[in-house]
């Protein structure tokens, strides 16, 4: 149990630390669907199924599809 | 008690509620009608909380929502404090929509009534609310509908001050969130009451960094001196009648909340010497910016800042002279800054342009709203007969009541701030009636809907400050009620 | 230059939560009132789900609110994007037969689940804003998968959205108006615990908000992707 | 093992925190600003989770009668986080319709060049 959660955290953080550094806005707002991703599967290890609910279908799939749209409409590199 | 359990305190935030989801259904029958449901909204408020109101001088109102006893359900506690800031809200709040029945022609009007509507309603629950959860969802409604409107011209400085706003809005409200989870995790409870009776010593670490997240948080949308710099942007690119109550009522209620976290929850009592000095810092910082200001807009919101130290400075004297002070320095502001706002609004309309040299001769062209704007820079400044001078006597006889030497010097350096603030006043109307009388094109008045609302603001000044014992018996109940924590334990918990 | 002002400040809110964290333990049972919720919520509202019963009972005021920010941000949004004069013109390839039927065929078994997570809301997992999230997610679909053909009807999100808010404000004031007179009170019968029409008001409000979260969602996606 | 255990979920929490904040502070591209946000509003919500969390729980659902009520998790705090993840959802798509109007506007969506070019 304890190895998985380790697994999942680190690989959480590392998520969000690639986030921060690509450059393609595209590929940083995947890596944060997935660090939102991660944690609703942790809502799960820590017992709350609805939040869990929220977080995978709010957190993780509308906003990336609003990133997504935002993404489209303006510029897709950072600078 | 059968005539009170009608005017229930809820109504002032289920009302307008119910009117903002009601605004898009009746878009679709008539487009005049909705920009007359703020004003039936705010009316409405208005009648109630004044009802009210002398009910909860002798006693707090606790409503409890959903009959759940406090430490368990969410609870509104309606005492002096909260409705005397509930009627000002609506008072100001009814005005500025009379005022933007003709103003706001731009953009997508309906949605601009139900933004305002459910600012005003926001900070109605501010002040009204009992629980810190229930602090962070209505901050939330008044900080998105702010971000909302500052954008909502659409110009390309509006937006630029909507995003800067935005961000730095979004990281207080997540400290304010963080503090609250470290507060629970702590106590168990959410409610104010609860958590006060639990909280025994302030100074303990775990405690002070909670307190530290959620005064850094509020403290964001108070514009207290290190972090206001979303202020001058976002209150001089909005609308006016936006403006209006951004600078009249938005950071006021985040000032509000800042106190009320500290005296009644945390119950601090010895680092107001921090908050002093950060006071007298955020008015004088405030004052000599706006001395150099161009714009007469950014100037009257940097007056803003300047305002608000001189607000924080008055309730961390945190004696009841000083805490009624600091209330009553809340409410003049309000009216003075609202009535500023309304008046340059229609001025910058008419010149279309924002620069103070531009508004050279209005004074003749648009007598009624210069003299409105005469009467709000004096009573902003404090001159006598108006409410600034009774508000800000009120401040430095509760500084000087003590005779410690630090409060005089601190006091000293806010009359060096008043001064500053008058020079650049005396400098806008000194533009407004002796210059540039040459100019002969045609401006007209402000419409009869923009005029009434300031003409009531000025007659409010006007008596205020007459007869400040009306406001009064208000503001000592309502101090009172700041200070003494045991109190307010004792009347929501029993 | 930033990066170091940020790291120092950083150092130093992680300095203050580590010594905050020592006094709360992971994994400890410590609140009073959680525990009247866990012990109680079942008689005092008659959900099975007890975070339902905080949600629409207990701490119902936050709910509301929390509907009222999602209203505003679907009409500030629509404020912001109002001002945009200019629509532009993408070249875009029309979806295969296959694709479009495909979407058609999917579109109502996931409304239905949607909806069924909405009503079931007080028994298992999930409630209103689960719910209706799963419901913009269908029209999400209808957007990718049949090209410009499908559009929000307005009217209908509108009436949906606004009755959704209109309802929940309205049965709170009933249970002002009704009974023990407290704004949002739980004024119907409970019935039979752990069936689907118990709990009294909960099931109602929840599908209030499963209609208006609904509505919101799939109109703020309309407002971004609109540009034809 | 056992400290181990009972921080790192703590740690993980603030840890996407602090990733947020810091991209927040530091990066001068709107869009990664508000990736920054979504970070940092995960991270509260795992924090606030962690803390209604009690060893060997169940979750909070009366689902079949077999479940005692003395072993379930806290359900105040997942009552919040469920407020507070539509809250964010609220907040990041209003930022990102401004991000739309700021491309238009400016062509660029670089807050030190918006700054540079506004007046």
């Amino acid at each position: 149990m304890i190895v998985i959660v380790t697994f999942l955290i680190v690989a959480m953080l590392a998520a969000a630390v690639s986030a921060y550094f690509f450059r393609d806005l595209l590929n940083a707002v995947i890596a944060s669907c997935m660090v939102s991703l991660i944690a609703a599967v942790m809502f799960i290890l820590l017992h709350a199924p609805d939040v869990a609910m929220a977080e995978a279908s709010i957190g993780a799939a509308l906003v990336t599809t609003v990133f997504v749209i935002a993404i489209r409409r303006t510029t897709r590199y950072e600078k | 008690m059968n005539e009170m359990s009608i005017l229930d305190p809820v109504l002032l935030i289920a009302i307008p509620l119910g009117l903002a989801f009601l605004i898009p259904l009746l878009g679709l029958v008539s487009k005049k009608i909705v920009r007359w449901i703020p004003v039936v909204g705010f009316l409405f408020n208005g009648i109630v909380a004044l009802l009210i109101l002398p009910h909860v001088l002798k006693q707090p109102i606790i409503v409890k929502i959903g009959g759940f006893v406090p430490p368990f359900g969410i609870n509104l506690y309606a005492g002096s404090v909260g409705m005397l800031l509930a009627s000002l809200i609506a008072i100001t709040g009814f005005l500025v929509s009379i005022y933007a029945v003709k103003y706001i022609t731009k953009g997508a009007e309906q949605k601009y009534h139900i933004l305002f509507l459910l600012l005003l309603t926001g900070a109605t629950g501010v002040v009204l609310t009992g629980d810190i959860f229930n602090l962070f969802v209505f901050f939330e409604i008044l900080c998105i509908s702010s971000y909302a409107l500052v954008a909502y011209l659409g110009t390309r400085s509006g937006l630029e001050a909507s995003i800067k706003y935005l961000i730095q809005g979004s990281i207080g409200s997540s400290f304010l969130l963080i503090g609250i989870g470290l507060l629970y995790g702590q106590f168990g409870t959410l409610n104010m009451a609860d958590l006060a009776r639990q909280i025994v010593d302030y100074t303990e670490p775990s405690v002070f960094v909670s307190m530290v997240f959620m005064i850094t948080g509020l403290g964001i949308e108070a514009a207290i001196f290190p972090l206001n710099a979303w202020l001058p942007d976002a209150h001089s690119s909005a609308p006016s009648s936006v403006s209006a109550v951004l600078s009249g009522i938005a950071i006021e209620v985040g000032l509000y909340a800042v106190i009320r976290v500290l005296f009644t929850i945390f119950a601090v009592s010895n680092f107001f010497i921090f908050f002093m000095v950060l006071g007298v810092l955020t008015v004088l910082i405030g004052e000599m910016s706006a001395f150099a200001q161009k714009n007469i807009k950014r100037m009257l919101a940097y007056s803003s800042i300047g305002q608000i130290g001189l607000i924080v400075f008055a309730f961390s004297i945190s004696t009841q002279l000083g805490v009624a002070g600091g209330l009553f320095q809340m409410v003049s502001h309000t009216l003075g800054k609202a009535l500023l706002f309304l008046c340059a609004g229609y001025m910058i309309f008419r010149t279309g342009s924002m620069e103070i040299s531009s508004l050279e001769g209005i004074g003749k062209k648009m007598p009624i709203t210069a003299l409105c704007f005469t009467i709000g820079t004096f009573s902003i400044v404090g001159l006598p007969p108006f409410t600034g001078f009774a508000s800000k006597f009120m401040i430095i006889r509760a500084a000087l009541a003590n005779g410690e030497l630090l409060l005089q010097i601190l006091i000293g350096l806010v009359l060096v701030g008043t001064i500053i603030e008058g020079a650049y006043f005396f400098k806008i109307i000194q533009t407004i009636y002796f210059k540039g009388a040459h100019k002969t094109d045609n401006r007209e008045e402000a419409p009869v809907t923009a005029l009434i609302p300031m003409l009531i603001l000025v007659s409010f000044i006007i008596v205020i400050g007459m007869f400040p014992n009306i406001i009064d018996k208000v503001l000592q109940p309502a101090a009172s009620e700041l200070l003494d924590q045991v109190k307010y334990i004792g009347s929501v918990l029993g | 230059m930033r990066k170091c002002i940020g790291i120092i400040l950083l150092i130093i809110i992680a300095w203050g939560i580590l010594t905050s964290l020592q006094t709360m333990p992971f994994g400890v049972s410590r609140a009073k009132v959680a525990n009247h919720y866990i012990n109680n919520g079942k008689d005092e509202t008659g959900a099975a789900n007890i975070v339902t019963s905080v949600v629409i009972n207990y701490r119902a005021f936050d709910t509301l609110g929390e509907v009222t920010v999602l209203f505003l941000s679907a009409i500030g949004l629509g404020a912001v994007l109002a001002t945009i004069k200019t629509r532009e013109k993408r070249d875009t390839e029309k979806a295969s037969l296959i694709l479009s039927t495909g979407c058609r065929f999917l579109f109502p078994p996931i409304i239905l689940f949607g909806a069924y997570i909405f009503i079931h809301g007080h028994l298992t997992p999930g409630g209103g804003f689960q719910g209706g999230a799963i419901i913009a997610s269908a029209f999400l679909l209808m957007y990718l998968g049949c090209h410009g053909e499908k559009r929000l009807n307005d009217r209908c999100s509108t009436f949906s959205e606004s009755l959704g808010g209109l309802a929940f404000v309205i049965i709170g004031l009933i249970g002002l108006a009704v009974g023990t007179h407290y704004f949002l009170n739980n004024f119907m019968p409970l019935g039979k615990f752990n069936t689907l029409l118990s709990a009294g008001v909960i099931p109602i409000i929840y599908i209030a908000i499963g209609f208006k979260v609904g509505a919101e969602l799939s109109k703020i996606i309309d407002l971004l992707m609109e540009e034809s | 093992m056992n400290i181990l255990y009972d921080y790192i979920y703590y740690a993980g929490a603030f840890g996407l925190i602090f990733i947020g904040i810091f991209t927040m502070m530091v990066k001068r591209n709107y869009i990664k600003v508000i990736i920054g946000l979504s970070i940092l509003e995960t991270g509260v919500n795992l924090f606030l989770i962690s803390v209604g969390y009690i060893s060997n729980g169940t979750a909070p659902i009366f689902s079949n009668p077999g479940i005692e009520a003395k072993n379930m998790v806290d359900p105040v705090p997942q009552a919040l986080v469920l407020t507070a993840i539509v809250i964010g959802l609220a907040v990041l798509s209003l930022a990102l319709s401004m991000a739309i109007r700021l491309y238009k506007h400016f062509g660029t969506l670089d807050l030190q060049q918006i700054k540079e070019q506004r007046w």
